[in-house]
């Protein structure tokens, strides 16, 4: 059941409701490799966004008419468990789901090879066990870290954050009420060593020069959390090397 | 879902003649097909209007119908868009339920509108908490030649503007229908814009055979104050930080061309 | 949002709403080739009714197992737009739409070469985009004429018009408000070169000797719309004389 | 849906067997089948039949429930016939929402009952704009031998003729159900009749075997004064003008000789 | 439309509501080849319980990727009529429908020699058409004559039956009222010649004791029940027996 | 659904292992896997818990909501559980709407819950015949390596233990939500043991590979006074009256030796 606020979003110190500054992200915590039975996996927490992403593949691609004859099919779904928020969510795909889906699918796929795995399939499913707004560029750059862990040979790992306006204010990484009571959210999607924009979608409304700011502030938000998805594996990688060690 | 195929020699015409700063009909990278729009077409609805994008046609039907508000809004009138993809309009379209495509469409030009604040919501409310007006915005594409989401939403702008509200009293808690009709109250008029890049090159309005040759394509909504409402990328490529703002640039210029074959005066 | 009215239908003079006579039709125009995409194509507007038809074909069946060995498959849908109808129809296709479709189908299959074309199929899609009734029918003269323009081989077109009772008159061409308020309405398909009756529905009451002369009116509409439907496709077939002669 | 098929040898008979005037099971053309009816068999439904069309067998069972009215038909019960063709009565059918062929079958029964106006609707509304009573009749192919029309209509009118509908009073707006039952009202008897049509010779009450050789099929459904209330020609042949004619008065005909099976008195 | 009651299920002689001793079952009919169309059918009334059952198979495998490759594919579906119960049941298959096809299909298959038949299916259809209580077991009890009828080689009949808890006693064959007012109901499947138990659920609330005890119960119930089965298949067999001499 | 491929000869290894008594993975045939348990993860949940049975591992949320009573249970609050085998927990699940896997995994939770009347329901109404709380129980599997009943029931019970419920008054025919929080009136603990029977021996917990050869499991809900509440044989194979009587002292023990994790005192 929801609740209703009438909190002020922004002190006149420039300091957010949860504390943060204006160009401050949440804290964020990546782990890889956290579903047994997945190819790949990662869970990331994103201030009150908790999100679990499973990959299959490549495999065989099912059904089959599906098939591409030059590379692998990617298929990403995003899916909010009826628990993840306020009011609950029916289990069955909403249309914003699906369009979810859609982007997220683009979103990703010109991070990986694609080309080397013809006839195959990679799944990528997003699971959102708790939304606190900006979910869907969580789960990108969960799905990112996730398929690196299932080894998928990629360009560069796709990291995204949100920026947008809010009480007049340019902000980064915006909360739920951010995104609801605020003028403006901008997703954004990047892979950092390409200068390459792979998502960008837009609600509210920006001159053309907050535009430019709030992409800008977009960006620099996705090379911080670039930093924590090489962190992530990179730790993956050592606890890995040490159980192989053990053994 | 069949593919249209283009042949191969086609495709690398058409890139090659983008990279070459011209594209095949002749236009300019930054030209709008020629715009055809009729309004007022279909009388069972409160408003309509059909546009004609080049070869794309799309038809754009609006119903008014009273109905329960949402429980956090319940001052306000409903807006809801549907697509349908229906199959006369291309060997591409398949009969069943909505699918992704048809679903972006729609939710592409629902934020253009809704973030717009295109539709004065407010005044739709007829019984706080209990019964307000549902404004339905029915896409229906008769003729698929590409850009689907900026025809349509050109479509629904006009449809919208060529609306009519019936007139009501609300009398022991019922809504009573009377004679006569007023405007639905508009006052915004977003435009969308969208980009398709090919070869690294930005062209505006892509027909079909663009669209499936392009990397990427970036769809801005415009309003009628320069303001961006409403932003979607499409699509499996991707656009540098430079693309983009020059894709603003664009999108800002063709918006203000385009309003005013939509709103005249 | 529907209104309601409470004029009566036939004055004492025979002449009815809309102004025109018991066994007259609405004004009927028709146009063959107006969907770029479509192999062929149709237009028609009847009275209030406009609905616009596209045939695809012959071409491969999809799914595969519904391919007939001896001859080809025909499916005709029926599809009402949301805004076509006073109150907001669903997307989905109703009961009232899928029989419909299947009747359509039986009204057409008699007049096509289907045997000419094994292993293939014929899709007709028929959108009402506004309705008044009667659109079966209309929808069936104009599927007949949207085959033809596709150039797909015919016995003969089929012409369909109702006929029914109305304030106890025999009338030609209901529309909306005659088949609700009215006595009767007799939707009959012909093709008029073989006396060959493809449709015959009827809803309402009518003695056997009424019932005949209903048959017979709704006859003679069939064949008037039988001639414009010659007509719309001779004038195609100039239109398109002169395009190619243009080049 | 798989096909029963019946072997070639086998229609060729059939249909040369009706080119001379009879047919295979020993019947005249225009003979019906024997008709077997029980009524009130089922005890969870507030009206039950089953009918025997030969080797065709149909339930249908009546449901009465309190619902909401059509807004535009605010003083009267509502009516709904549904149709399950389930898989135990043909290898033919299939699990699933119903198809085409249920659908069918449902919404020719439903328009002989409605047009007819059997049921006497504006005696099964309790609170106006509120609530009504809903008939619901669901038809139960138990075994399919053809001819499922008129086995179907044959049921269901026996069906309401044997529907108990409760006594009830009206309190705070609430409906009571009080002890005791009245019959349902019922005022006219709708009888469909079927011909096929094989060769140029018009046969009633196809059975499988001739419904799959058949040109194409007509239903009237017949008043018990007479007149024709609905019709229905299915599958893809023609009539002659004609063969409709004829068809009318063996229609007639038959009405009158089912009628008296299901009506006694 | 439900009506309520509220009479006491078992009177201080221990005589149930319909007249019956607590261990006693509702009178029985089953009857044997009642579905012309079906390889194999059955038809049983127990108490106010009628359910018809019907058999296709063994047949092919549609759709096809379901074929096993070792033993046939069985798959019972459980549905209730629309008019069988007092509140009208919506067509479509519910999640208890859904749960019982699937205990019912384990019911059934250790009864059957699967392995005879690689690569077909054998369907059970079980149509429930009037319900008052105990529909599971009667179906189970009806598919098994059935599947019997059709020719099929099984190891045994299944025979089943519940009994539960009843205002403090223990009962057989619990009718529809005393599932609901009761306080536990247990349907069981028995292979008697195994001593094989194929279903077992249970409601309500039993000790190690009482449970001990209602399975006892339910046992014996099986095993009369088992002795009508046989009688029911005896009887077609003559019938058919009949039939055939008089040709 | 794909299956996963447990290799030939690990299978034999299982059953036969089991024959002698032992378990692959070390377990004695009645030792269940390391349960660990995590309650309250989900902040946007009423309650959650988080139960890991070795590698298998389930999250459920439990939703509080306001919505009607059933009409024959008027005073009631109304219990839903609802099961997901969301695909990113197995290579054998599959997206779309929940199949017989699902549904029979949520029915089973559910009649423990129910039988056992775990939730004080009758505490859940706020407006008797309108409104009353629904308690949604949404099962989440996050990865599948047997025994699914058995953490999914320890998860659902332990989500109940942790669910807050809010406060609220009844004001004009409508619920106000006020400040705070109370505990959801929880009264009984039932605890479902699953067992297997492979080669005719019975163990509990079974693993995915175990599930894999077993003959039939078995699962009994005991609730905190030992009594069985619901029972559930699965699996296409059968039990001996003697194995059921000995299944039934197993669950006893078990029972107790789990409800321990999971309540404490």
């Amino acid at each position: 059941m929801p609740r209703k606020t009438t909190k002020k979003l922004i002190d006149k110190n420039g300091i957010r409701a949860d504390g943060r500054k204006l160009d401050e992200l949440r804290p964020i915590k990546i782990e890889a490799g956290v579903i047994r039975n997945a190819d790949g996996s990662a869970y990331i927490e994103q201030g009150k966004n908790k999100i679990l992403v499973g990959v299959y593949g490549p495999k065989e691609v099912h059904p089959k008419h599906l098939t591409l004859l030059d590379r692998a099919l990617l298929r990403c779904r995003y899916h909010m468990a009826p628990f993840s928020v306020d009011e609950r969510k029916r289990p069955a795909p909403s249309r914003r789901e699906q369009e979810l889906s859609k982007v997220i699918t683009w979103a990703i796929e010109p991070s990986i090879f694609l080309e080397h795995f013809p006839r195959t399939c990679i799944d990528v499913f997003i699971e959102v066990l708790q939304a606190n707004g900006g979910t869907r560029c969580a789960g990108i750059t969960a799905a990112s870290v996730a398929l690196a862990d299932a080894g998928i040979p990629m360009r560069d790992l796709v990291a995204a954050c949100a920026a947008g306006k809010v009480e007049g204010h340019l902000v980064l990484d915006l909360m739920d009420v951010e995104d609801k009571m605020g003028e403006a959210d901008l997703p954004l999607a990047l892979m950092p060593n390409l200068n390459a924009i792979t998502l960008l979608q837009m609600d509210g409304g920006l001159t053309t020069d907050e535009f430019e700011q709030v992409v800008n502030l977009a960006l620099t938000g996705c090379k911080q959390i670039h930093t924590l998805q090489k962190e992530a594996l990179k730790a993956r990688y050592i606890a890995v090397k040490k159980a192989v060690e053990k053994q | 879902m069949t593919q249209i195929i283009i042949p191969h020699i086609t495709q690398k015409q058409i890139v090659q003649s983008i990279s070459d700063g011209k594209r095949l009909d002749g236009r300019g990278l930054t030209d709008y097909r020629e715009v055809q729009l009729e309004a007022g077409i279909i009388g069972s609805a409160e408003g309509s209007a059909r546009v004609r994008l080049g070869k794309t046609e799309v038809l754009v039907g609006i119903k008014i119908e009273v109905g329960a508000p949402f429980s956090d809004i319940p001052n306000e009138g409903v807006l809801t868009v549907n697509a349908e993809l229906v199959p006369l309009a291309s060997p591409t379209f398949e009969t069943g339920p909505p699918g992704k495509e048809a679903i972006e469409l729609a939710r592409v030009v629902d934020r253009g509108i809704r973030e717009s604040k295109a539709i004065a919501l407010e005044k739709l409310c007829a019984i706080p908490k209990k019964k307000v007006f549902i404004v339905f915005i029915d896409i229906y594409v008769l003729n698929h030649d590409g850009n689907l989401i900026d025809a349509s939403a050109l479509a629904a702008l006009a449809a919208l503007l060529n609306t009519k509200m019936f007139k009501y009293q609300v009398k022991d808690g019922e809504i009573e229908i009377k004679p006569g009709y007023t405007q639905l109250p508009i006052r915004n008029h977003p435009i969308a814009v969208t980009l398709a890049k090919i070869n690294e090159k930005l062209i505006v309005d892509p027909e079909l055979g663009e669209e499936q040759v392009m990397d990427t394509r970036l769809t801005m909504t415009i309003e009628k104050d320069g303001k961006i409402c409403a932003m979607q990328k499409g699509g499996s490529g991707y656009f540098t930080t430079q693309q983009i703002m020059e894709a603003t640039k664009i999108a800002q210029e063709k918006s203000i061309e385009l309003r005013k074959l939509m709103v005249k005066g």
